[in-house]
């Protein structure tokens, strides 16, 4: 792996191309002339975004799928959304400056991840890309199983590829053996793959065993307008901690349970503030009945969106317990809203927040409780700066612009790749994946391969409708938009 | 009047749009698709009776044979009586209404009728069908309740499924009405 | 604006005159109802209108002036178009019809007296300005007049509810007075209209609308006399309440009853569906009872009452024998699975002893069951509804003990299973929280853990030998209640088809409108539109949907999901609903 | 700062690991210290022979209670009937009789050895014990499967109170023990196994595949345990 990443700074510092990837050992992309990589930054791409998870479903990667979309439409790209169907939202929507979204009907099987057995979704993804002239297929989060199809069926389709990883994995179970061995399959011709701390992209490196070079790191954002501090709407009377997650075992829930009790006894103007909803309240609520802390803990149940910001600036310490966590979005809105953080020092969260903004301890109760206290005295001495100065600090840190610059550039980079034809897939599945796995989905690439033979004939490309552009460099939204009369029928 | 053009529906197939202009605020649109050819109905019945007459040979019951006609009958009259439609019009009359008719080929029909003020608008939509994305046309009607809401939508064509270029030219002359009524 | 003229076909070959009819508040639009022929009086035209206006609350004007050209009348143009200073408007409308020629012209002469518009024949370089646009709507005068748009307003009063087309349907329902005038009547005034030509009535119709009010007054005083009888207290108590509700024959009655109650109030019926509801249930009410005398003309002859008492004990005896058999064979190793002994043996006994006691009832029975037929089938001249209802209790009663049988079963499996659940909970460290109705944790002592798993082992071994008992038992109920609900389905039908509805709709389409069709007439170049207005009947489905009478099968049902659970877990179920259920 | 804006020549600042500053630096930039805070084997325990002896005695001490068991279990059933027992829980223990009287004894011994396998499996062996969920059950189960074997109301009531004596009590004198004094559990440990020696004795063959199975629990997989300690490699990614 060293020795590799060496030859790729050699070889970046020599050519001085400002692709500092590079090729792969049997592809002929290094023949790229500079120029055109030069012209590139003002191509326009069409991206089609795949995930299974958007809203309206709320979390951090659909916040992040739709900020990064808004941006990039702002910038002059056309973008689509395709997502499975949520009860009956299904079918074709328009959001905000005409994002267009597909809802496709495609059955759900846990954790609003669809089922997936690897051809099912080709007939209505490739529909999608035909249709809209796809240039570029974004794939969000390795707990989607429509994202990594999406994939599939994209390279077989010959289209460019990227994916954001917005999650850690861990190696030595065996669910996560599995996962990592999927996730080998589907990055091992990605174009490029997107990670959102350097945690996290050495994390994906190891898992899927790539070439640290195709790996970018560009974090997620905080839309600092949304959460603005408000000293106001707190009460001084007493030290109110706040905790907002999802309740469940990734969150570190059972360490939460063991640092109420804990700090409860020893503060008596201590109060819990704790807004989710989730598999593991049922322990939080028990720890509150077993010490009666009824009026101390307030379990707020799950929040919308809208309401974090109001809940978050109730409080003056935002607590975050997360055991394992790639980019954590959670404690830069804290900061944002000029709170205190304490948080486990785990996954990427050591490098999100500057020391003097954040408190980090170990993923246990001690740790957790002694940060938490030394924050308390500190609060008391009155020694932590205004919430307003915390805000100022953080709210230039990470913008969705700058994000969307800096994805745009992935774009113009995976561009650039070519897409492996089947031979060299198959062979760099073979060579990439080991023997077993990478003679099952070489198998299955050319069965993928055939069905969509078969799908070209049986519904020909000419037969389809392109879609008319809601974004994109010959828009029709804003066109019609002033012409006062819109194509679109469904105004959500 | 009328307009032929190289139309087709989604799955290929040419069908044909007719276009009758009776006053400027009065258009007639048709939609005919190709008539049920003989050639598959007799197909599929050789078929069915070739199965029914091996089941027969097996068994050497003459219900088979006697049920597999019934079946057939049955199934073609049904077939041209439910199922294929031959053509679809579309009358719209300015500030008086839309008026949709199915003829299906037994020669049965099937219409309704908007009146205007029900009318909120028509617009070409989207919608994933079988295994495809698509356009169609619909109606909107509005909500009683609410102004600016829409109560359903009422699609047009629906047998015959043109494609985006014949909807355009529906799409556009109607706008014109619609437009005129106001 | 486009301006619609609403003409009758009637008047299309009317002499010359003048049209009467409404313009519709806030719609560019005419309605012309009927035409006055020349020669008239102004001044009386002006008094017939504000007469029929009392009568029929129409906002009845004169809308212009109808020419037809004849021989001999040559100056009439002229004279009509003179008419308009006479007639106070806003806006004169001049149709004229050419000979030869199908279309009509028309002329639109505003207040001022200027031709506002005009679209003539020979009038061709007329400027595409918005008001020189006009549709004619040819209508069925009689066909609008009877019938009725759905779906159906009550409400009078909300007229900015009502669509143009609405609007225009009740004009022409409205203004039936206006159409009571017909040629033979002398009078000052001849009009145009559908029934000029004579006024259509069946001397029938006549007649019985005479006789149904004397019969209701009957009708209802004896209705009256029945609820006098229900009110008895000894009805109220609560075994004879319980089993009322439970027979389906009691419920049949007071079905019957609140129809009649609807159907012979002396209260005429004032809206469209009151109307229709007694007209359907009272058609339905006929044909029950010709059912029911068709069945009585054949149970009561040659012999059949004593053939079927013949076949019915015998029947009896042999389902009672069969059961006997297959307790039996429960009783051993059915279908070489393994049970529990001697709960085999106890469970067997108790139920053959319930055989016994049924088959010593039969026996007692059996000389008296042909006279029970006799007068049972008498019931059938109150209706095929009342005699499928009596058929019914008559199975209930007579599968009493495979009833019997399925309660115990049910009751014994339903405490099994909930036993091991909860002691499953126990097994794992569980425990359910009534007062939070969620599963908490909880730790058990050592000898609540040790005793609860003998209990568990015991009824784990006991379970298979209940449940095998539970299932044969359950499925010959499930025949029972199934043939049960094919019957209730059957009188339930045939209680709530709305019959008068669908021959209205088979033979008088027009009465059930969905609304309209319009089909373009053959236009000559030059004429305003012409289009042909025609009604388009509603629905099969819809008039069913509409217009059937409400009984307790219209109320939502269990699901089948619902019923699997319920058997899984040994509820009881029953052909009826739960009093309980149908509280939440 | 984009993926394309690398310069040629190394920037002077060096890199760092974090996100919240702009960094001259392209975003797939690779830097030296690339999985540097890679961690192996950690927290590792390195255990020592004798230590993982002493604990293997729990686990062996449970075999040797399973086989009291058994061994009691099968002394009742080679003898014939006796006098009826008069005392406590006599319908009780009747019951028992009938439960399984139509299931072939294959069946039983197999269920019954089933349960007593996962209940020696779901044995909470750590120190400070948790509650015995899922394992008191099990072997609750596996006795009254076995017991309702039994020729006798009189063998059932004395099976029922001898395994609750061997499966209920012993577990909680040996936790008394190991909290309050531990010096005295070691010592008490051969005592059972010597118990069982001489119980087994009426039948060598078994106690010689006893003996074999505790010898093999106590020193044979210990050995092996701290064997296999030497080729140990695990991945601990960046995970936290």
């Amino acid at each position: 792996m060293k020795s590799r990443r060496r030859r790729g700074d050699k070889q970046a510092a020599a050519s001085c191309q400002p692709d500092a990837h590079p090729p792969a050992p049997h592809s002929p992309a290094s023949l790229l002339p500079s120029g055109t990589a030069r012209r590139s930054s003002q191509k326009k791409h069409s991206i089609c975004m795949v995930s299974d998870f958007f809203y309206p479903n709320m979390g951090g990667v659909e916040s992040h799928i739709y900020q990064l979309s808004q941006c990039l439409l702002e910038r002059g790209h056309k973008v689509v959304i395709a997502t499975h169907a949520y009860g009956d939202r299904r079918g074709v929507r328009y959001l905000t400056n005409g994002l267009k979204v597909y809802y496709l009907p495609l059955q759900v099987m846990y954790n609003q991840s669809t089922a997936t057995s690897c051809f099912h979704s080709l007939p209505l993804l490739r529909c999608v890309f035909v249709r809209e002239h796809i240039t570029v297929v974004h794939a969000h989060s390795s707990f989607s199983a429509m994202a990594h199809d999406a994939l599939f069926h994209a390279k077989t389709m010959g289209l460019n590829t990227v994916f954001t990883d917005h999650s850690l994995f861990g190696f030595a179970d065996l669910s996560s053996v599995l996962t990592n061995k999927l996730l080998t399959v589907t990055l091992c011709d990605t174009n490029h793959i997107v990670c959102v701390s350097y945690t996290s992209k050495e994390n994906t490196v190891l898992r899927a065993a790539l070439n640290p070079d195709i790996v970018s790191v560009i974090p997620n954002a905080v839309d600092p307008t949304d959460f603005t501090p408000d000293p106001g709407s707190r009460d001084d009377s007493k030290i109110t901690i706040v905790v907002v997650s999802r309740l469940v075992y990734r969150k570190g829930i059972d360490l939460l349970g063991g640092i109420i009790p804990e700090l409860c006894a020893k503060h008596p103007d201590l109060c819990f503030l704790i807004g989710g909803e989730g598999p593991k309240r049922i322990v939080l609520e028990e720890v509150r009945e077993k010490y009666q802390l009824h009026d101390r803990v307030r379990l707020l149940g799950a929040l919308d969106h809208k309401d974090v910001r109001d809940v978050l600036v109730q409080g003056h310490i935002f607590l975050n317990t997360s055991l394992t966590e790639a980019f954590c979005m959670a404690i830069v809105e804290g900061a944002c809203c000029g709170l205190q953080v304490v948080s486990t020092r785990v996954g990427g969260i050591p490098e999100v927040l500057p020391d003097e903004l954040v408190t980090l301890c170990e993923p246990t109760v001690s740790s957790l409780c002694a940060g938490l206290e030394s924050v308390i005295s500190r609060q008391r001495s009155g020694s932590v700066p205004p919430p307003a100065a915390i805000h100022h600090q953080v709210q230039n840190l990470y913008t969705w612009r700058n994000i969307a610059e800096r994805t745009e550039k992935v774009y113009d980079q995976a561009c650039q790749q070519p897409v492996l034809t089947l031979p060299a897939r198959l062979q760099r599945l073979r060579s990439h994946c080991g023997a077993v796995a990478g003679s099952i989905f070489s198998f299955m690439a050319v069965i993928n391969f055939l069905f969509l033979l078969f799908l070209q004939w049986l519904h020909p490309v000419h037969l389809m409708d392109a879609a008319i552009d809601a974004s994109g460099p010959d828009s029709c939204w804003r066109k019609s938009f002033k012409k006062g009369k819109s194509k679109d029928p469904h105004p959500d | 009047m009328a307009e032929e053009g190289p139309f087709t529906d989604i799955s290929g197939k040419p069908i044909s749009l007719e276009c009758q202009n009776y006053t400027p605020f009065c258009r007639e649109f048709t939609v005919s698709s190709p008539k049920v050819s003989l050639l598959k109905v007799m197909g599929y019945t050789c078929s069915v009776w070739l199965l029914a007459y091996a089941v027969f040979f097996l068994t050497e019951n003459t219900t088979v044979l006697s049920s597999a006609i019934m079946v057939t009958l049955v199934g073609m009259i049904l077939h041209i009586h439910f199922v294929k439609v031959d053509q679809e019009t579309l009358l719209i009359i300015g500030s008086l209404g839309i008026q949709l008719s199915s003829l299906y080929a037994s020669g049965r029909e099937s219409t309704t009728f908007i009146e205007m003020s029900k009318i909120k608008d028509i617009v070409i939509n989207e919608a994933i069908y079988m295994q495809s994305i698509i356009y169609y046309l619909c109606i909107l009607i509005k909500d009683p309740s609410e102004p600016d809401g829409v109560a359903s939508v009422v699609p047009l064509f629906q047998s015959s499924k043109p494609r985006l270029n014949c909807l355009v030219r529906v799409y556009k002359s109607c706008q014109e009405i619609i437009a005129q009524s106001r | 604006m486009v301006l619609k003229i609403f003409f009758p076909k009637c008047c299309n070959t009317a002499d010359s005159g003048l049209l009467v009819g409404r313009w519709i508040p806030g719609q560019d639009s005419a309605v012309v109802l009927a035409v006055i022929h020349y020669p008239f009086i102004p001044g009386q035209v002006k008094k017939y209108l504000t007469q029929m206006r009392s009568q029929t609350k129409v906002d009845l004007t004169v809308l212009g002036s109808w020419s037809m050209p004849k021989d001999g009348q040559e100056g009439m143009d002229s004279f009509l178009k003179d008419l308009s200073t006479i007639f106070p408007h806003s806006r004169w409308l001049q149709l004229s019809r050419e000979s030869g020629k199908r279309a009509f012209t028309c002329r639109v002469v505003q207040e001022n007296g200027k031709p506002a518009a005009k679209k003539d024949g020979d009038d061709n370089n007329d400027d595409d300005d918005d008001k020189d646009k006009i549709i004619f709507v040819h209508y069925d005068q009689r066909k609008v007049m009877l019938s009725q748009l759905h779906p159906v307003q009550e409400q009078k009063g909300s007229e900015e509810e009502s669509t143009e087309l609405r609007t225009m349907f009740q004009t022409v329902a409205q203004s039936e007075p206006l159409f009571f005038h017909d040629m033979y009547d002398e009078g000052p005034l001849k009009l145009t209209h559908w029934q000029s030509e004579g006024r259509e009535a069946s001397i029938i119709v006549e007649l019985v609308k005479q006789a149904s009010v004397p019969v209701c007054i009957v009708l209802t005083w004896l209705l009256s006399v029945w609820h006098w009888l229900c009110s008895f207290r000894i009805f109220h108590v609560w075994p004879v309440q319980f089993i009322s509700s439970k027979l389906s024959t009691c419920v049949q009655t007071g079905y019957r009853a609140d129809h009649f109650q609807t159907v012979f109030s002396t209260r005429k019926a004032t809206t469209h569906m009151e109307f229709m509801r007694k007209a359907n249930i009272f058609v339905s009410f006929l044909v029950d009872i010709a059912l029911g005398l068709l069945l009585i003309s054949w149970l009561y002859r040659e012999n059949r009452i004593s053939q079927l008492a013949n076949t019915l004990v015998p029947a009896a005896d042999h389902v009672a024998k069969e059961l006997q058999e297959l307790l039996e064979w429960l009783m051993g190793a059915p279908a070489g699975l393994k049970m529990n002994r001697a709960l085999d043996q106890v469970l067997g006994r108790f139920f053959l002893y319930h055989i016994h006691l049924w088959i010593s009832y039969i026996r007692l029975m059996s000389p008296f069951i042909e006279m029970i037929l006799w007068y049972v089938g008498l019931t059938a001249c109150l209706g095929l509804t009342f005699a499928l209802s009596v058929l019914s209790d008559i199975v209930a009663l007579l599968t009493f003990h495979i009833y019997c049988f399925y309660v115990y079963g049910a009751r014994l499996y339903y405490l099994k299973i909930y036993g091991l659940s909860s002691l499953w909970r126990l097994f794992r460290g569980k425990k359910w929280n009534v007062l939070r109705q969620r599963v908490d944790s909880c730790s058990y002592d050592l000898d609540q853990l040790f005793i609860g798993t003998l209990l568990f082992t015991i009824l784990l071994f006991l379970l298979p030998t209940t449940a095998l008992y539970y299932l044969v038992f359950t499925l010959l109920r499930l025949v029972v209640v199934m043939f049960q609900g094919l019957i209730h389905l059957s009188v339930d039908f045939i209680n709530s088809f709305p019959l008068f509805a669908m021959g209205l709709r088979l033979c008088r389409p027009y009465r059930v409108a969905e609304g309209v069709k319009f089909q373009v007439l053959s236009e000559e170049p030059g004429t305003p539109l012409h289009l042909r207005m025609e009604i388009n009947p509603l629905k099969f489905s819809s008039v069913l949907q509409c217009y059937r009478t409400p009984t307790y099968s219209c109320y939502p049902k269990d699901s089948w999901v619902a019923l699997c659970k319920k058997l899984f877990i040994g509820e009881l179920v029953y052909p009826w609903r739960q009093k309980s259920t149908k509280t939440d | 700062m984009g993926a394309d804006s690398g310069p040629g020549a190394p920037p002077a600042v060096p890199w760092r690991k974090v996100l919240y500053e702009r960094q001259p630096y392209p975003d797939n930039y690779v830097d030296r210290r690339f999985l540097e805070e890679l961690q192996r084997n950690i927290g590792v325990h390195q255990y020592r022979y004798w230590a993982v002896v002493r604990e293997a005695g729990l686990a062996a001490q449970q075999v040797s209670c399973v086989a009291v068991f058994s061994h009691i279990m099968v002394l009742h059933g080679s003898r014939r009937p006796g006098t009826l027992h008069p005392a406590l829980g006599q319908s009780w223990v009747c019951t028992f009789g009938t439960l399984t009287a139509s299931v072939s004894t294959d069946t039983v011994y197999a269920m019954s050895s089933m349960m007593l396998l996962a209940h020696l499996v779901s044995f909470p062996y750590t120190q400070p014990a948790p509650q015995a969920v899922l394992s008191l059950p099990q072997r609750c189960l596996a006795l009254c499967v076995l017991a309702s074997r039994l020729p006798g109301a009189l063998h059932t009531f004395a099976m029922l109170s001898c395994a609750l004596l061997v499966f209920a009590l012993w577990p909680c004198l040996l936790h008394r023990l190991r909290t309050g004094r531990v010096e005295l559990s070691p010592g008490c440990r051969p005592g059972v196994h010597s118990w069982v020696g001489g119980l087994a004795s009426l039948w060598p063959g078994g106690a010689l595949l006893l003996l074999l199975a505790l010898l093999v629990l106590t020193l044979a997989c210990p050995m092996l345990l701290v064997h296999l300690q030497r080729h140990k490699d695990n991945i601990h990614g960046p995970v936290g």
